[in-house]
């Protein structure tokens, strides 16, 4: 089991090889001038000339590549062309409510969607079956957006149960923190919920037609414990797989709903070193989300082996 | 007379919304007694299976069910019991084991566990008790190491072993009627005898009445009291096993039987033209490290094979799965790359050419495949399959559709059928018409992979026997590969006998058939089922029909 | 775990939880914070290397300056004690009030103040052109700054009274000798807020904490000058980016104050009595129209005056402000309402005459190449211009390739002086604040010094001439009578074009009174119920 | 595993149909499927709203009246036109804040949204496949294609477009590819996984031993395999590039804010949601109906054409 750690984790390296050259090239390739934007309204072509100069940008686009990866290698990040800060104390004030909230939106969604699942599965063909499918098409296909004014109009402004945003650190004590992410938590999790229920169903129908279902009711279990012990544990793999690769789409989700309830996360900052051009923060966050990616691809691995006897590394 | 266990009478199974039939099964009747073997009988589509699975309540939901007849299990009406007071019946007084016993066990539970399982739902015993009965019942169907058996997963196990186990689960709480769905068929012939003979004794020793549904005449001989023989979802007859095997009354049991392989093989004259085909220390690794799989394992599928093909001649490579006779195939075929040796096909060593110098050399080795739905496109026309090859090497479309309609015509197909798809024909046509695909490159050698283990023993027959005739018509040489010692004794010239990789033996069929020299030859052929039983091909009773 | 769904459940049932929920952990602190949130986040700090405003308005929060601006626009000393000019007028004496403390407890002295206008005046413009009349900045004992000139100029207190960026903020010396064109890393101050550093998460907030050392002047506040009495313990500046959700969090009590409410959400706002809606800079903002000079078809002035003549105000203050109580129409470029304002060479201008805007075109010989159009789509006090300004361009026979980037994409883009097709430009839009360009010294988009003036580089001697003769007055009327001639002048050679003056209302619960009204938003003197 | 002998013998009267004839009959059968219509029926719909747009009542989707901003739904104000006679216009879906009819804007949007979504699905899937066919068929080129697409893949989708889009200039084209390139490594994986399967087909290795050139075995043999999986993918890459353009253009930096999408129109108009809803409803609305046909088609689609690809999201 280790060695296989030691092995995937040596596998990520090449990936995470491409994903730094393909970062670090788009930047570079594109016609976008960070030190035009740091030097300011009024700076002349010398000022210019003179942060590229200091920034490293007249450098070889190779011999740039290498001074970054080898301070990227020696665990040394960078400082963020604008803010004066490094970029590792930029995503460290950040990870928390990213964190927070990713983490909530998959325990909901999961809690919720995987009952879901199994009961359209077990109904198929009902009425029940019906609704679960359409609220789970309905779920991919509104915007997030949509539904965070939608939730945040209800709950916030007319009910006000709800503050419409912002965040509360966790420090700040755990009933705030818990309270500001509610909202963001029910935005971001109506597509999860969608694509993990929808996998469950599908990944129950098919197990509940293999022969083992079979065996189990031609021993007389009853169908609750057939549902449960026999096929949802078969069909745990599937489900692992999309709650995995939903952690990784999440992100997407979190840039979105971080802006409608202004959460100072991670997404937003991506959003706002994007558009300042602040190469450091950009390759460092985008890095750090492909090796958050490669990491859960590892862990879902993992999991298959505690949920599979058959899958042993 | 004791009250029988079973008796189904005038069973009827419909299909939910139609096909090819309104009826799964018909007004079938039949009667298990204590202590009896009942064999059912028949070729896929028969019925046979659904009977089954009409008498445990399992039918698959919303796609067919009883429309008419009762099921009776100990003078006890099934058919309208509902699916609870069902569950108490299944597992307790009818028991049921499955064709596949890898996919029939919970890949994810340990096979104690599953065994135990039926306890807890049909008993009060405790998980100690439980244990103790779980391993004694492991015990009774011989599985070696019951403590440790209980504690694997049905993966670690090899298929005999996975086999017992769905024994023992079904046994565990001495059913009187047990339910066995093609329980060999999955199973090589060696592990297939000893599982006949598991269950000949539990079910001696229980008195246990069994319901044995078959498509092998051979296991029918083996082990039946007596035979039901289904057709279409109709019963055509039943009677004892010796009334049926030896005198059958109905032209379709006759006919069946009759299509059954003898395992005495014919006399046949040595073959001494020349050689086609010389493999010389053929060998083939799977895996090994790379750089983006470090963890890969070796696995040696052929170990120095070595034979000889002269023209004319079939040699047949017989052995279970897993022996590595496919592979030996598909090297010679150059679908795989060997690792190393030489396979000399005319003198010319093809084990190592690059794609580009073998071509030529391809339309020399031709293949038929075992799985006849697999194995012709099914978005291109007959005609476009068989006459690709030989566009593929410059023939002219007219020439090459003027050959397909020759060869349609020689494998028993009408020549107006090339513009016809694949799924507009049956698996035993299709097999004809890859036959011609194979013929239509004007092959020197031509490679059986499993041709008719695909299909009914029926049709088998005649696939066998155009296989044979065009092998003399062209003067083919032949590497037939098959786990069917009736089939490689009929149509084979030579034998070589393959295990884990390695030919362990090799001579003209008689005189391995007669004097195995090798133990896992004899163990092989002793292991075959209904020893005595079987008809020679070609002994005249079945005739080439064109189907078409 | 129950006690925490206790407290949302309870929570849940009373009107205004929020509120109710913040004022709870505050009053744990016994603190009074003022929450506000900014136009912007704060994310650069220094305020003499960038001429942001959100920088400028940080600069007011840790920093002093020597003199400042009050209410009337008189410039009044700050830090100043005593200032004297000599009979020659060439040399300035400052001398600084007792008792001034940098943040780290050291006292502010002459020497930092000398070495922080020299900072200053090598990044602004104002400073530079001031720097070409002196001789020395030099400190002469502990709290005596002495500048000598080499010819007398007004621009002294203009520049160090400057209300707007670059402010010349002081700092102490160590940080003020940092080169001009970095960024400064010390952020010690002597203003009446503490800037706390490990706080300050970008993308979320800064916080201001006050500093209890500082020694407010005596008289009351009024404008940029006065005391800086700090009445709240903490300024806590949120970065919410998203409008209606700056909207909520005022009306619901997450927030105190805003600084640039939508101009489209004020009706939102005066529906409630808890909010006021008040304009605490009345000089407002100036929209422009900037054209490349170095480019075709803008290096002909009969095709830039064209642009006076399509144009008319209204459109662009109603299509973007919208609501006439926010903007107002005005043809001086110096800012309606101050001393330098005149209509003179601009009578006949902003009317959209298209018929006069196409024979322009035609003198001018425009080919009917399109002119690249820059459009920033993440302002909204900008977004909506542009194309406003296209439909008017078109009409007046100009063909437009309206290309859309955010505000940074056109920062950077605008300073490139290749062709438009080669990822250059014709012209963009931006917005002044008014107190920045009430004179031809301060007004950046007035310096026509060709390669060395601002982006689109005009570039016209009498100009240039007329801003010169401008520093050299001293004289209140002889100014305003080279203001007129630079605006008839501006009206000829068309440096750039001003669309009106848009005033910027700032909302606040009224828990929050006392508020000041000056060119840039300042927290002291604020009270918080 | 033995499972040699007997494949026809798993006996079920139902699994004797032979999979052949379903496939032929497949495209018919789609059509019949109640999903597949509704969806189809509704796309339809949009597409002939956007496409008879001029002809629909409407004005200049991007030409500002200044006198008219923000109104409701129903107003009409006149306007000046530019000979300066007074002409009427009546808002029927209300106004955005630069006076532009937000029922032009919207049915002009449909053009935009569905062109964008159509457009990334047939090149990503062309690219795809093209990729996925030759990474599957030739052995050395997988590793290396794999491990670039892997690559690809760790980058989470938004963040590289958001990235693509902001740093190139703004335009439809950029926004086009930006959605595409995330696209393109889900369809080489698929494409690739079903080569694999498909080269293990006896049919296939028939072909190569009948001498078949590579390009017309991949063509021939394997490409009709890819078509039906390929269709369905595309369906869902068009359902999610729709709702990535309108996320683009609500994080404002999409397609230029002035061109008519439905993300324009609401990026517009989420700053006074709660003065003038209209500007999100009716884009929201459109976009959502859009989407859940565009899904809708998709799932029946992938039920009739290809139900195996159930299981693979």
């Amino acid at each position: 089991m280790i060695a296989f750690i030691i092995r995937r984790l040596l596998a990520t390296i090449p990936v995470m090889l491409v994903v730094a050259i393909f970062v670090f090239l788009m930047l570079r390739l594109t016609p976008s001038d960070p030190a035009a934007i740091i030097a300011g309204d009024n700076a002349t072509a010398e000022q210019v000339a003179d942060i590229r100069n200091k920034l490293g940008l007249n450098e070889p686009i190779v011999t740039q590549f290498f001074i970054w990866g080898s301070k990227i290698l020696r665990g040394d990040l960078g400082e963020s062309f604008f803010f004066k800060k490094t970029v590792a104390e930029l995503i460290s004030d950040r990870i928390e409510p990213t964190l927070s909230l990713s983490l909530f939106t998959i325990l909901l969604a999961v809690m919720v969607a995987v009952p879901l699942g199994v009961l359209a599965a077990k109904r198929h063909g009902s009425i029940v079956d019906r609704m679960v499918m359409g609220f789970s098409v309905m779920g991919f296909s509104v915007p997030v957006f949509v539904i965070g004014y939608s939730l945040i109009y209800v709950f916030a402004s007319e009910l006000r149960w709800f503050p419409t945003t912002g965040y509360r650190r966790i420090h700040d004590g755990a009933g705030p923190w818990a309270y500001y992410l509610v909202l963001p938590t029910l935005t971001l999790s109506v597509v999860y919920i969608a694509l993990i229920a929808r996998m469950t169903r599908t990944s129950m129908l098919e197990v509940l037609s293999e022969d083992y279902v079979r065996t189990a009711r031609a021993k007389g279990q009853i169908e609750r414990k057939v549902l449960f012990r026999h096929a949802l544990r078969n069909a745990a793999v599937p489900i692992v797989t999309v709650i995995g690769l939903g952690i990784a789409l999440l992100i997407g989700g979190v840039v979105v709903t971080e802006s409608v309830y202004s959460i100072p996360g991670l997404g937003r900052l991506t959003v706002e070193a994007v558009l300042a051009r602040d190469f450091p923060v950009i390759q460092a966050v985008i890095l750090m989300f492909s090796f958050v990616y490669v990491l859960i691809n590892l862990l879902v691995d993992l999991v298959y082996s505690l949920l599979d006897p058959r899958i042993r590394y | 007379m004791a009250a029988p266990v079973l008796e189904v009478t005038n069973l009827t199974v419909a299909i939910a919304g139609g096909g090819d039939r309104a009826n799964a099964i018909e007004n079938v009747s039949l009667t298990v007694m204590p202590g009896e073997i009942v064999c059912v009988v028949g070729e896929s589509g028969s019925g046979k299976s659904v009977t089954s699975q009409a008498v445990m309540a399992l039918l698959p939901k919303g796609q067919l069910r009883i429309s008419g007849g009762s099921i009776k299990l100990e003078g006890d009406e099934l058919t309208t019991k509902s699916q609870p007071a069902m569950r108490a019946v299944r597992g307790k007084r009818a028991a049921m084991v499955f064709q596949e016993p890898m996919t029939a066990l919970n890949p994810v539970e340990r096979c104690g566990d599953q065994i135990a399982e039926v306890l807890e739902i049909h008993t009060d015993l405790d998980a100690k008790a439980r244990r103790a009965r779980v391993l004694d019942v492991m015990r009774s169907v011989h599985l070696p190491d019951p403590e440790q058996m209980a504690e694997a997963y049905p993966h670690q196990l090899s298929g005999g072993q996975r086999q017992r186990v769905m024994i023992a689960m079904a046994l565990v709480l001495d059913p009187a009627l047990l339910i066995a769905d093609e329980p060999t068929t999955a199973l090589d012939v060696t592990t297939q005898a000893q599982i006949l003979k598991l269950i000949r004794e539990m079910q001696v020793r229980r008195n246990t009445g069994v319901l044995f549904i078959t498509h092998d005449f051979g296991v029918v001989s083996e082990i039946a009291d007596r035979v039901v023989v289904m057709q279409r979802g109709r019963i055509v007859e039943q009677g004892t096993k010796a009334e049926i095997l030896a005198a059958p009354r109905e032209a379709y049991t006759q006919m069946l039987i009759a299509a059954v392989p003898s395992l005495v093989p014919p006399v046949r004259v040595p073959i001494t033209s020349q050689v086609t085909l010389e493999t010389i220390k053929l060998n083939k690794t799977y895996g090994g490290r790379s750089f983006f799989k470090p963890s890969g394992r070796v696995v040696k599928a052929a170990t120095d094979v070595s034979f000889q093909i002269r023209r004319g001649e079939t040699l047949g490579i017989v052995g279970e799965s897993g022996s590595g006779k496919s592979t030996v195939a598909r090297c010679i075929a150059r679908l795989v790359d060997p690792t190393s040796g030489r396979i000399d096909l005319d003198d010319v060593d093809i084990a190592r050419m690059s794609e580009r110098k073998l071509r030529p050399y391809r339309r020399r080795v031709q293949i038929v495949f075992q799985d006849p739905y697999r194995s012709l496109n099914p978005r291109r026309s007959v005609g476009q399959s068989i006459i690709e090859g030989p566009m593929n090497f410059g023939l002219p479309h007219g020439e090459a559709i003027e050959r397909a309609r020759n060869l349609m015509g020689l494998v028993g197909l009408s020549p107006d059928a090339l513009d016809r798809f694949p799924h507009q024909f049956s698996g035993g046509q299709r097999q004809r018409i890859a036959i011609a695909r194979a013929l239509a490159m004007e092959p020197v050698l031509l490679i059986g992979d499993e041709p008719v283990s695909a299909l009914d023993v029926s049709v088998q027959a005649q696939v066998l026997q155009l296989l044979d005739s065009v092998r003399k018509k062209f003067d083919l040489a032949v590497l037939f590969i098959t786990h069917d010692l009736r089939v490689a004794a009929q149509i084979c010239d030579r034998i070589a006998v393959m295990q884990r990789g390695v030919v362990v033996e090799t001579g003209p069929t008689a005189n391995v058939f007669a004097n195995p020299q090798h133990d896992y030859t004899r163990a092989l052929f002793s292991a075959a089922p209904g020893q005595g039983f079987g008809h020679r091909i070609g002994a005249g009773k079945i005739d080439l029909v064109p189907a078409v | 775990m129950t006690s925490m769904w206790g407290s949302i459940r309870g929570g849940a049932l009373a009107a205004g939880t929020v509120a109710a929920m913040a004022a709870g952990v505050t009053s744990a602190q016994a603190q009074k914070t003022l929450r506000v949130v900014m136009h912007s986040d704060l994310k650069i700090v220094d305020p003499i290397w960038t001429t942001a405003y959100i920088v400028r308005n940080h600069g007011y929060m840790v920093y002093d300056t020597l003199f400042a601006q009050d209410a009337n626009g008189e410039i009044k000393p700050q830090m100043a004690d005593t200032y004297t000019v000599s009979d020659d007028k060439l040399t300035h004496t400052i001398t600084l009030r007792d008792g001034l403390l940098w943040h780290d407890g050291a006292p502010v002295t002459a020497e930092d103040c000398a070495a922080s206008i020299k900072r200053w005046a090598a990044r602004d413009s104002v400073g530079q052109k001031l720097m070409s009349f002196v001789e020395t900045i030099s400190a002469s004992d502990a709290k005596t700054i002495v500048i000598k000139l080499k010819s007398p100029t007004g621009l002294v207190l203009i520049g160090l009274g400057k209300p707007s960026s670059n402010v010349p903020f002081m700092m102490p010396k160590r940080v003020a000798e940092t080169d001009p064109n970095t960024q400064i890393s010390d952020f010690t101050g002597s203003g009446p807020f503490v800037f706390n550093k490990d706080l300050w998460k970008p993308g979320d907030k800064t916080v201001y904490i006050k500093f209890d050392k500082y020694k407010p002047r005596s008289e009351p506040a009024s404008g940029l000058a006065g005391g800086k009495v700090v009445k709240v313990d903490r300024v806590e500046w949120r970065a919410i980016s998203d409008q209606q959700q700056i909207a909520n969090a005022l009306l619901s009590g997450e927030i105190d104050f805003v600084e640039q409410p939508k101009h489209d959400l004020i009706p939102l706002y005066k529906k409630d009595p808890n909010i006021v809606v008040k304009d605490y800079n009345p000089l407002g903002n100036q929209y422009v129209f900037r054209m490349n000079w170095t480019q075709k078809p803008f290096d002909n002035p009969k095709v830039r005056q064209a642009i006076f003549y399509a144009f008319n105000q209204k459109d662009f203050l109603e299509g973007v402000i919208g609501n006439p109580e926010f903007y107002k129409e005005c043809k001086a470029m110096f800012i309606c309402g101050t001393s330098l304002a005149t209509e003179k060479g601009m009578e006949d201008k902003f009317t959209s005459n298209f018929a006069k805007a196409r024979e322009l075109l035609k003198e001018g010989g425009y080919d009917g190449t399109p002119i690249v159009l820059m459009q920033s789509t993440d302002l909204d006090v900008l977004t909506n211009l542009a194309p406003v300004g296209k439909s008017l361009l078109e009409k007046a026979g100009f063909k437009v390739d309206m290309q859309s980037m955010d505000w940074q994409t056109l920062v950077g883009r605008r300073v490139k002086k290749d062709a438009p097709s080669a990822g250059g430009w014709n012209a963009a839009f931006t917005s002044w604040v008014a107190a920045d360009v009430t004179n031809p010294i301060s007004a950046a988009f007035v310096n026509a010094s060709c390669e060395k003036a601002a982006w689109g580089w005009p570039c016209d001697e009498a100009l240039e001439k007329l801003r010169d003769e401008f520093a050299r007055a001293t004289e209140p009327a002889k100014q305003k009578e080279i203001a007129e001639a630079v605006q008839v002048r501006v009206s000829e050679v068309g440096t750039h074009v001003y669309l009106g003056q848009w005033y910027q209302p700032q909302v606040h619960r009224n828990t929050v009174t006392n508020f000041i009204t000056a060119p840039a938003p300042v927290f002291w003197n604020v009270e918080l119920k | 595993m033995s499972v040699e002998p007997n494949i026809a013998a798993s006996s079920s009267p139902l699994t004797a149909v032979p999979a052949a004839r379903r496939q032929q009959s497949s495209m018919a059968r789609a059509f019949r499927n109640p999903s597949v219509l509704i969806g189809g029926l509704v796309i339809v719909i949009m597409v002939a709203l956007g496409a008879a747009a001029p002809w629909l009542g409407t004005i200049n989707p991007t030409e500002p009246h200044t006198s008219g901003r923000n109104k409701l739904p129903g107003s009409e104000v006149t306007v000046r036109d530019d000979d300066g006679k007074p002409v009427k216009i009546a808002y029927r879906l209300g106004s955005d804040n630069l006076g532009r009819d937000v029922y032009s804007r919207v049915l002009y949007g449909a053009r935009i949204s569905i062109f964008v979504g159509i457009t990334v699905a047939i090149i990503s899937v062309i690219a795809g496949m093209i990729i996925g066919l030759f990474s599957g068929y030739i052995r050395w080129l997988d590793p290396i294609v794999m491990r670039i697409m892997d690559g690809l893949m760790a980058i989470p989708a938004i963040l590289l477009a958001i990235a693509l889009v902001s740093l190139f200039r703004a335009g439809i084209g950029a926004v086009i590819l930006a959605i595409t390139i995330p696209e393109i490594p889900r369809v080489v994986r698929l494409v690739r996984s079903v080569v694999l399967s498909v080269r293990e087909e006896p049919y296939v290795e028939a072909a190569i031993t009948t001498g078949t050139p590579m390009l017309k075995l991949l063509w021939r043999h394997v490409l009709p395999n890819t078509i039906a999986p390929m269709i369905v993918q595309g369906t869902f890459i068009c359902a999610s590039a729709i709702l990535v353009e309108a996320i683009l253009s609500f994080l404002g930096i999409g397609i230029p804010p002035e061109t008519p999408t439905w993300g324009n129109v609401m990026a517009a108009g989420k700053d006074v949601f709660y003065l003038f809803p209209h500007n999100i409803f009716y884009p929201g609305v459109m976009l959502a109906l859009t989407v859940l046909a565009v899904n809708m088609l998709g799932d029946g689609l992938r039920d009739t054409l290809d139900p195996k690809l159930a299981k693979r999201v």
